[in-house]
């Protein structure tokens, strides 16, 4: 029932694509007459608003387009909205850390979002691997920006494991190939050797667990997290992490079907791992960037929660199960844009680099809003109700149970319990003593924080998510 | 039977690859064993290219990406040369807990 | 005449006073007394009436809360007690309006006292075991306060924690006896703790409960009238209570409180007769030895309170040993004991009184050896303690011989009734007790009148105006003639006086108390004591120690028992938060162990990542394959 | 009919209080009191037959296809407990000194919208978020008007709670999950389809296991019960007065609303094992909690053990009524045991209400809170020495206030399937007597300590809010009747034999 469109009507599905493309030339442009910071922002904004209306009025008619490696589907739309999202949150406060030659950052941040935007509208492999690559590409550049010791040692670490992960998914994607003989993720591909697929399914989980920040792979995020400037680390935890994770939803769910027993166990275990080793080693960080890095960490140990509930109900072959687990993840992933972009775009209001915990003591007198409002990011961080984090990790502490997987739902709750000590630790700290004085509060600084945190407070009272969200799943199995 | 031959030629070249990342002292050297790294994956597609024409596609695609690989690495190699004089990455430990 | 009415007003009357003494006397210090005093007088004319009018037992009940009821129940025992009790606490007010003359805050003294009359009334009067616990806790209570009302003298306050833990002791085991009765009568019954059900159909209860399970709540109740009547092994809180003011001592420590405990086994009699001997055998024994015990204690004791204090439990003992006779007088038994109750309220309550004017004049100076003389001196007050004396010594035309005498010989027949060789026990004790009771008791006497005043104190010693002595007249007069009354009070509470005793069985213990004078007066009567020197005799020391129960208590039990045990508690307990603290800190430690993974060179960043993923892929073969 | 405007109008009053400005007390202090009497006739309007085991259920639906509803009811139990826990809290309002700013008072408030939300929601999900909701603000309030370590005191409280109520949040996803197997496909949250022991019937044995861990778990930290204890003590002596009120005055109710609320309808299935484990684990947190109260130096520190001590009767009866039910005794014993369980929840709350609030006031007329250096303060200051004595009095269980009426009724509801473990229970009540005791004499009688200096008695205002809670508890110890019958319907009405 998906509807196969060719020839030239194609092109209106590619709308989104062509406002940003254009526009990242037009800044380009723009930057050579000398336009000033605020204009190119505002530009960009503009144009990331528009290609999210647009992409809004294409939900619920999905589409087959250029001979069916682009679909269309909601669960694309959905991810694609969120990728919007991310770019437009820092947009604005990006302001504040970009100086000179801003005209640059910003088409590279809008070239980076066409990548991700292709990225959600493709179920084959190739312009999945493509566009993963203009993504990491784009990010390479933007980490490295200012060209400082900082900047250039987050860069290199994170442009070298990403060129090494790389060739990993190649080499991953040609076993896939040469097992199942086609790059379209479809759930049931006639499986020709099960031996490439094994080999396959590990080298694609180490490429993809790479942007993702699973354990084994995650070292050069703690660094490049710390070391970038902080609306980039936030366009990095969010944005690209996110693509990640989609690319990897498409990927396992859909293309491993046939033996998801093998990854539920892959990802069980890096589950686990990771998410203790982020959670107990921020535990007693004082430098507030890294405990940030520390923290997107074990979130991402929640997120590949999913691969296991999902993996497990594939094995019991219940897909409504299975469908929970996906919903579950996606919700999961629009609240943590929000929280995770909201505290790394917080560090804005401390003027120092290095960040350290102390540097925003009594925030408090300077700034209540801005106070107030990081403490709601950090309490939906530790998943406390009545905010987003509580929202996702409900549905998805939810999903486990729902599978019988009480061990590890136990293993990941204390793991979020013990998560709530570095937590409200720092929210402490704003709140008493007297305020530090390398605190700068600009109005570009505070509005982003409380944008994001009526954001997370709606999230967190808006239980009806769930069954909307559910609805999109479907297209992972056109 | 040959295409057992190349894959096991893949492998090595992905292994020599590896060996050079892990023990590279200067930032080219790494660079290098990267593009050693994605040839031995370009040509474990080009052998399977027997069967259709898409793994060609993607091998297509694969050239152009190392070449951009290569031009952000050298230019984010030569902005660390001048800021730090030298390009042992070894070096660049600033961060760290 | 709505009876019921009356009898909810004996107890209320001072219960009302309670409030407004206490804030009359915020304002007219002298007006609480007299409030207080006047609704005692109004609960006796009640109980009075209710005596006059009483024809069939009263009992109406409301519902307190799940399967308890509150209400009053009105028969014979409780009219007589209730009688006693508002009788002798009017005479002991009357006498405190002078005793506590000067106190600054005396309404609050009037206002306990008041308090604490409405509750034992109320006791007397309740229906339900648990309401009748209720009123035994406040009396408790109110004895709590009234020892420690010179609060800020230290002994005081201690003497006042030590009443309340120990009495505590004992409510604790009457709160098991309760819980036990209810838990087994409760699902068959409405009403399972009210009295007259208890009293009524007592064979049904037997054929519930059992005859081992009702010795086991007849012992559980025994050991809260132990601790409240300080029978043998609960017995040390009394010497203490004396630091109280002496009127308190007279109201609560001699005439109503301590006969709490016994008006309780009273109370509920028909619970202990039915089940078997041996309980009625441990109540007899624990008496007996009770009554030899406090005797012996007494003979040492230099301070004149507490040698009538040992006299009190001493006498509470008889009581006791009297309900245990069963076997032998019947239901009578319970008219033996009552009798000598009241017998002992009337002089006990004028002894004290009269003890408490000595230490009015003499400025509170309460030992024994540095009075004397005081016959001469005082003589009115002097007399009516001869009188008191002569009654607590059981000597022929006094009624302590009528009560006390007549409970040894009907423990004489209680030991020919059976052959085992511990029936005599009772008799033995009690008859020696009677010796005891004599000696002591003229021994304080002789000290106090006789000889030459032995402090420049008890030289200017002078009798207080007649008007403070007129409360203990009609005390005095009834301890004299209430003797004879004695037929027609048992058969008012239903038994008979019908007991053979050979001659020379009957006239033992009066002749026992007679050498008893004697040999006092030979040592104390003329100064022979001054040179007699004891201190060397083991036997001696171990008396003048109390046997080292006070020891064995507050020592071994709380120092060393009790004390050192909550010490290594709160210990433990602080290790094991700290421990939880510490537990944090490990975590806090393992986590910056974990971040020393990042080194921040890149070359072992793709080593871990190599590393890493070859050992979570050869787990995940490992736990697939299997 | 109006609960659900009621709980929306009390949750925004309490919101506003953060920007009540400088008057922040007397505007909590007027809405709680408000609220106090608005629940205080409303329940006694609803419930005067003292016959409704359950009052209306009204329900805001959120997404109703997963069974996610803002759903409020009221039982005979919930509504005492609110009341008492409204009061409470007015108390401790009311007790604290005017110098807190605006942001105290309305953490304050916010426990209270979510104590009283948690009380009378009928949805597990709305049941958990209350109960996370209460933790933030008291975490707040220790943390930041705590004295000496508050920092790392709250944050072992929240921590140490926290994991509790996860526990209970995956054990209702296993019944959510397996009610959803049970009615093959339909989903609810609601306490009364949840709470069923029809649902129990069918789950494995492994997993009614797994549910009921957690429940425990997260309501024997909250009592707070012997092993799960390590909390209470410092965070009652770091939080200031008003907090330490609230915390052992309402916060304690949860643990008990947790055991009589929620799980009461399913005693039935619940395993022996479990219960037996919480008799032991009440008999234990008794004895232990008198004997370490007994050599404490600080009477705040003493009387926060007394307060656990106190709890470990809810656990006793709960645990006994339970086994008592199973093995089918008569009604008139386990009924009467939860009736005390649910009854000493109640009184505990407002005893220690009044203690600590007395000890505050001696607190701040002599200066000095260690037992040591007090000594004869009846001289000096008569009034809130003699409150104190009554609070002290009341919390030993002295008969003619409530505290007896609690403790006597679960001691005769459980000696039928106890028996003569009972004196391990008597023993403690002796221990709690004498250091009660022991501190009433050490601290209010014997030779005035001169160190202190003359003392001030306490203001009219003081002895005004100690009076009404001293005639609260007497009258619920002299007159029972009408709140305990209400426990005894609630009880044998909501229990299914």
């Amino acid at each position: 029932m998906t509807a196969v469109v060719t020839g030239i009507d194609a092109l209106q599905y590619f709308i989104p694509e062509f406002i940003l493309g254009i526009t990242g030339f037009a800044i380009l442009a723009a930057g050579m007459f000398g336009s000033s910071r605020k204009v190119n922002a505002s530009i960009t904004f503009v144009s990331l608003a528009a290609s999210f209306v647009y992409t809004l009025t294409m939900f619920n008619h999905p589409v087959y387009v250029l001979s069916s490696t682009f679909l269309l589907d909601n669960f694309g739309l959905y991810f694609m909205l969120l990728f919007l999202a991310a770019g437009m949150l820092i947009t604005f406060p990006a302001i504040i850390n970009i100086s000179a030659k801003s005209e640059i950052f910003f088409s590279l941040l809008l070239f980076t979002t066409v990548g991700m935007i292709i990225a959600a509208s493709s179920s084959n492999l190739i312009v999945l691997f493509v566009s993963f690559e203009a993504v990491s590409t784009g990010t390479y550049v933007m980490t490295a920006f200012h060209k400082t010791e900082r900047t250039l040692e987050a860069s290199t670490k994170y442009f070298f494991t990403g060129a090494v992960s790389t060739s990993i998914i190649v080499l991953g994607i040609s076993y896939f190939y040469e097992a199942t003989g086609t790059f379209y993720l479809s759930p049931s591909p006639a499986i020709i050797s099960s031996g490439a697929m094994l080999v396959s399914l590990i080298l694609l989980v180490i490429g993809f667990g790479f942007k993702l920040a699973i354990f084994p792979m995650h070292q050069w995020a703690i660094d490049t997290y710390d070391g970038s400037e902080n609306s980039v680390s936030a366009f990095l935890s969010t944005g690209s992490k996110l693509v990640a994770f989609m690319i990897m939803l498409r990927v396992f769910v859909s293309g491993f079907y046939g033996d998801a027993n093998d990854f539920y166990i892959i990802f069980t275990l890096l589950a686990i791992v990771t998410m203790t080793y982020g959670n107990f080693s921020a535990l007693s960080e004082t430098n507030l960037k890294r405990l940030l890095a520390y923290s997107s960490v074990a979130q991402a140990g929640y997120l590949i929660l999913v691969f296991s509930a999902a993996g497990y109900a594939i094995g019991i072959s219940d897909t409504n199960l299975m469908e929970y687990a996906v919903a579950a993840g996606m919700i999961y992933s629009l609240v943590y844009i929000f929280m995770k972009g909201g505290a790394f775009l917080a560090m804005n209001l401390s003027s120092t680099k290095k960040v350290d915990v102390s540097d925003l003591s009594g925030l408090n007198k300077k700034s209540p809003a801005a106070a107030l409002s990081l403490s709601i990011l950090l309490l939906s961080l530790a998943g406390i109700p009545f905010t987003g984090g509580f929202l996702g990790k409900f549905f998805l502490f939810l999903a486990l149970i729902e599978v019988k997987l009480w061990w590890l739902a136990v293993i990941a709750i204390l793991n979020s319990a013990v998560s709530v000590f570095y937590y409200l630790r720092v929210i402490l700290v704003m709140y008493r003593g007297e305020p530090s004085e390398n605190i700068k509060v600009s109005s570009l600084g505070v509005i982003p924080l409380v944008v994001c945190a009526a954001a997370v407070i709606i999230l967190g009272v808006y239980f009806a998510l769930f069954s909307t969200v559910l609805g999109f799943v479907g297209g992972l199995f056109r | 039977m040959e295409l057992f031959l190349i894959q096991g030629l893949t492998l090595l070249l992905f292994t020599i690859g590896l060996y050079g990342v892990m023990t590279a002292k200067t930032g080219i050297k790494t660079l290098i064993s990267i593009e050693i790294l994605l040839n031995s994956a370009l040509v474990n597609l080009v052998a399977l290219g027997y069967r259709s024409s898409q793994p060609l596609v993607l091998a297509l695609f694969v050239i152009a990406i190392s070449v951009v690989e290569s031009a952000v690495g050298l230019s984010i190699m030569l902005a660390v040369y001048r800021k730090f004089g030298r390009i042992t990455i070894q070096s660049l430990r600033e961060m760290r807990d | 005449m709505d009876l019921a009415l009356i009898a909810w007003f004996v107890f209320l009357s001072p219960l009302i006073a309670f409030p407004l003494s206490y804030f009359a006397g915020l304002k007219w210090k002298n007006w609480s007394g007299i409030i207080a005093s006047s609704s005692i007088a109004v609960s006796l004319i009640l109980s009075f009436i209710l005596y006059l009018y009483y024809s069939v037992p009263v009992h109406s009940s409301y519902n307190w809360f799940y399967s308890f009821n509150y209400g009053i129940f009105v028969d014979h025992l409780s009219i007589a007690m209730v009688m006693m009790v508002s009788f002798v606490s009017l005479m002991i007010h009357l006498f405190a309006i002078y005793y506590m003359g000067k106190d600054p805050n005396r309404h609050v003294y009037f206002a306990e006292t008041s308090l604490f009359t409405a509750g034992m009334l109320g006791l007397v009067l309740s229906s339900n075991l648990l309401e009748f616990f209720l009123f035994w806790e406040l009396v408790g209570l109110c004895s709590y306060l009234l020892i420690g009302f010179w609060f800020f003298k230290p002994n005081a306050a201690s003497a006042a924690k030590k009443a309340f833990i120990v009495t505590r002791v004992g409510d604790m085991s009457f709160v098991i006896g309760l819980a036990v009765l209810y838990s087994s009568l409760s699902p068959l019954t409405a009403n399972p703790l009210s009295i007259p059900f208890l009293i009524n159909n007592m064979p049904f209860v037997l054929s519930v409960l059992g005859s081992g399970k009702l010795a086991l709540v007849s012992i559980l109740f025994l050991g809260g009238a132990i601790g409240k009547s300080s029978q043998f092994p609960l017995h040390v809180w009394i010497p203490d209570a004396m630091e109280g003011p002496t009127t308190v001592s007279a109201l609560i420590h001699a005439a109503t409180m301590v006969t709490a405990g016994i008006y309780l086994v009273a109370r509920i009699y028909p619970l202990y007769y039915y089940s078997g001997p041996d309980v009625l055998y441990t109540l007899a024994i624990i008496g007996s030895f009770t009554a030899i015990f406090a005797g012996i204690l007494g003979l040492v004791v230099n301070d004149i309170k507490r040698i009538l204090a040992y006299s009190t439990i001493s006498q509470l003992g008889y009581m006791l040993s009297a309900l245990g006779l069963f076997s032998v007088i019947g239901l009578s038994a319970v008219g033996y004991a009552m009798f000598h109750l009241f017998v002992h309220a009337f002089f006990k309550a004028m002894l004290f009184m009269g003890a408490g004017v000595i230490l009015l004049t003499l400025m509170e100076l309460r030992d024994v050896k540095r009075m004397g003389g005081l016959w001469k001196r005082m003589p009115i007050t002097v007399s009516i303690i001869f009188i008191g004396a002569l009654a607590l010594s059981a000597i022929y035309p006094t009624a302590g011989y009528f009560s006390k005498d007549e409970i040894i010989s009907a423990a004489y027949v209680y030991m020919t009734s059976s052959g085992a060789w511990y029936y005599a026990l009772p008799w033995i004790f009690l008859t020696v007790g009677a010796f005891l009771t004599a000696a002591y008791t003229f021994r304080m006497f002789f000290l106090v009148a006789l000889g030459k005043p032995r402090s420049e104190l008890a030289d200017h010693a002078k009798d207080p105006s007649i008007l403070v002595l007129l409360p203990l007249i009609p005390l005095a007069i009834l301890s004299i003639i209430y003797g004879f009354f004695r037929g027609d009070f048992l058969s008012y509470l239903g038994g008979s006086n019908n007991l053979y005793v050979p001659l020379y069985i009957k006239y033992l213990p009066l002749t026992l108390a007679l050498l008893g004078i004697l040999v006092t007066y030979l040592i104390y009567g003329r100064e022979t004591w001054m040179h007699m020197d004891l201190s060397k005799s083991r036997v001696y020391s171990l008396v003048k120690n109390k046997f080292y129960m006070d020891k064995l208590f507050t020592g071994s039990v709380a120092e060393r028992g009790i004390l050192p045990i909550s010490g290594k508690f709160a210990s433990f307990e602080n290790s094991y938060n700290t421990d939880v603290e510490k537990l944090g800190r490990h975590a806090l430690d393992l986590g910056t162990a974990m971040r020393k993974l990042q080194s921040g060179v890149i070359e072992s960043y793709f080593a871990l990542i190599i590393l890493g993923s070859a050992v979570v892929f050869i787990i995940a073969l490992i736990v697939g394959v299997i | 009919m109006l609960m659900m405007e009621l709980y929306i109008a009390l949750f925004l009053l309490s919101v506003v209080t953060f920007l009540s400005g400088k008057n922040a007390k007397v505007y909590s202090l007027a809405v709680s009191g408000a609220f106090l009497l608005i629940f205080l006739f409303y329940f006694s309007y609803r419930y005067w037959g003292l016959s409704a085991v359950h009052g209306t259920l009204q329900t805001i639906p959120i997404s109703p296809a997963y069974g996610f509803n803002f759903s409020l009811q009221s039982s005979g139990l919930s509504a005492v407990l609110v009341v008492i826990a409204t009061f409470v809290i007015f108390a401790a309002i009311f007790v604290s000194s005017g110098n807190y700013s605006q942001v105290f008072y309305g953490l304050i408030m916010l426990t209270m919208s979510g104590l009283i939300g948690l009380l009378l929601s009928a949805n597990l999900l709305f049941f958990y978020i209350f109960w996370e909701v209460v933790l933030v603000p008291v975490y707040f309030l220790i943390g930041l008007y705590g004295n000496r370590r508050s920092d790392t005191v709250s944050l072992k409280f929240f921590v140490y709670t926290h994991i509790g109520s996860v526990l209970m949040l995956l054990s209702f996803f296993s019944l959510y999950t397996y009610y959803f197997y049970e009615t093959n496909g339909s989903f609810s949250m609601s306490i009364s389809s949840l709470m069923n022991p029809a649902l129990f019937e069918t789950m494995p044995v492994f997993w009614r296991g797994f549910v009921f861990f957690g429940l425990f778990v997260a309501f024997l930290v909250k009592l707070p019960s012997f092993p799960l204890h390590s909390w209470l003590p410092d965070s009652y002596e770091t939080a200031p007065y008003p907090v330490t009120i609230v915390l052992a005055g309402a916060l304690s109710i949860m643990g008990g609303y947790g055991f009589f609320g929620i799980l009461l309808p399913v005693v039935k299935v619940i395993p022996q094992g479990f219960l037996l484990a919480l008799i032991v684990l009440g008999i234990i947190s008794l004895i232990y909690f008198s004997l370490s109260a007994m050599s404490q130096l600080s009477m705040k520190r003493m009387m926060a053990y007394a307060s656990a001590a106190a709890m470990g009767f809810v656990t006793i009866s709960f645990g006994s009524g339970a086994i008592e039910l199973q093995n089918s005794f008569s009604p008139s014993l386990y009924n009467l045991a939860f009736a005390g369980g649910m009854y000493q929840v109640l009184v505990h709350g407002l005893i220690m209400a009044m203690i600590f609030s007395s000890l505050y006031y001696v607190t701040k007329s002599t200066g000095k809170e260690m037992i040591g250096s007090l000594g004869g303060i009846f001289r000096g200051a008569p009034v809130i020495s003699s409150f104190l004595l009554v609070g002290l009095l009341a919390s030993l269980g002295l008969p003619g206030m409530a505290g007896f009426v609690a403790e006597f009724s679960v001691l005769a509801g459980i000696y039928g399937e106890i028996g003569m473990w009972i004196l391990l229970i008597i023993f403690a009540m002796l221990i709690t007597a004498s250091y009660h005791i022991w501190m009433a004499q050490r601290t209010l009688f014997g030779p005035y300590n001169e160190v202190l200096g003359n003392i001030h008695d306490a203001g009219a205002s003081s002895s005004a809010i100690l009076t009404v809670m001293m005639l609260a508890i007497i009258f619920l110890g002299v007159f029972p009747h009408s709140v305990f019958e209400l426990f005894t319907n609630y009880a044998s009405g909501v229990v299914i034999p």
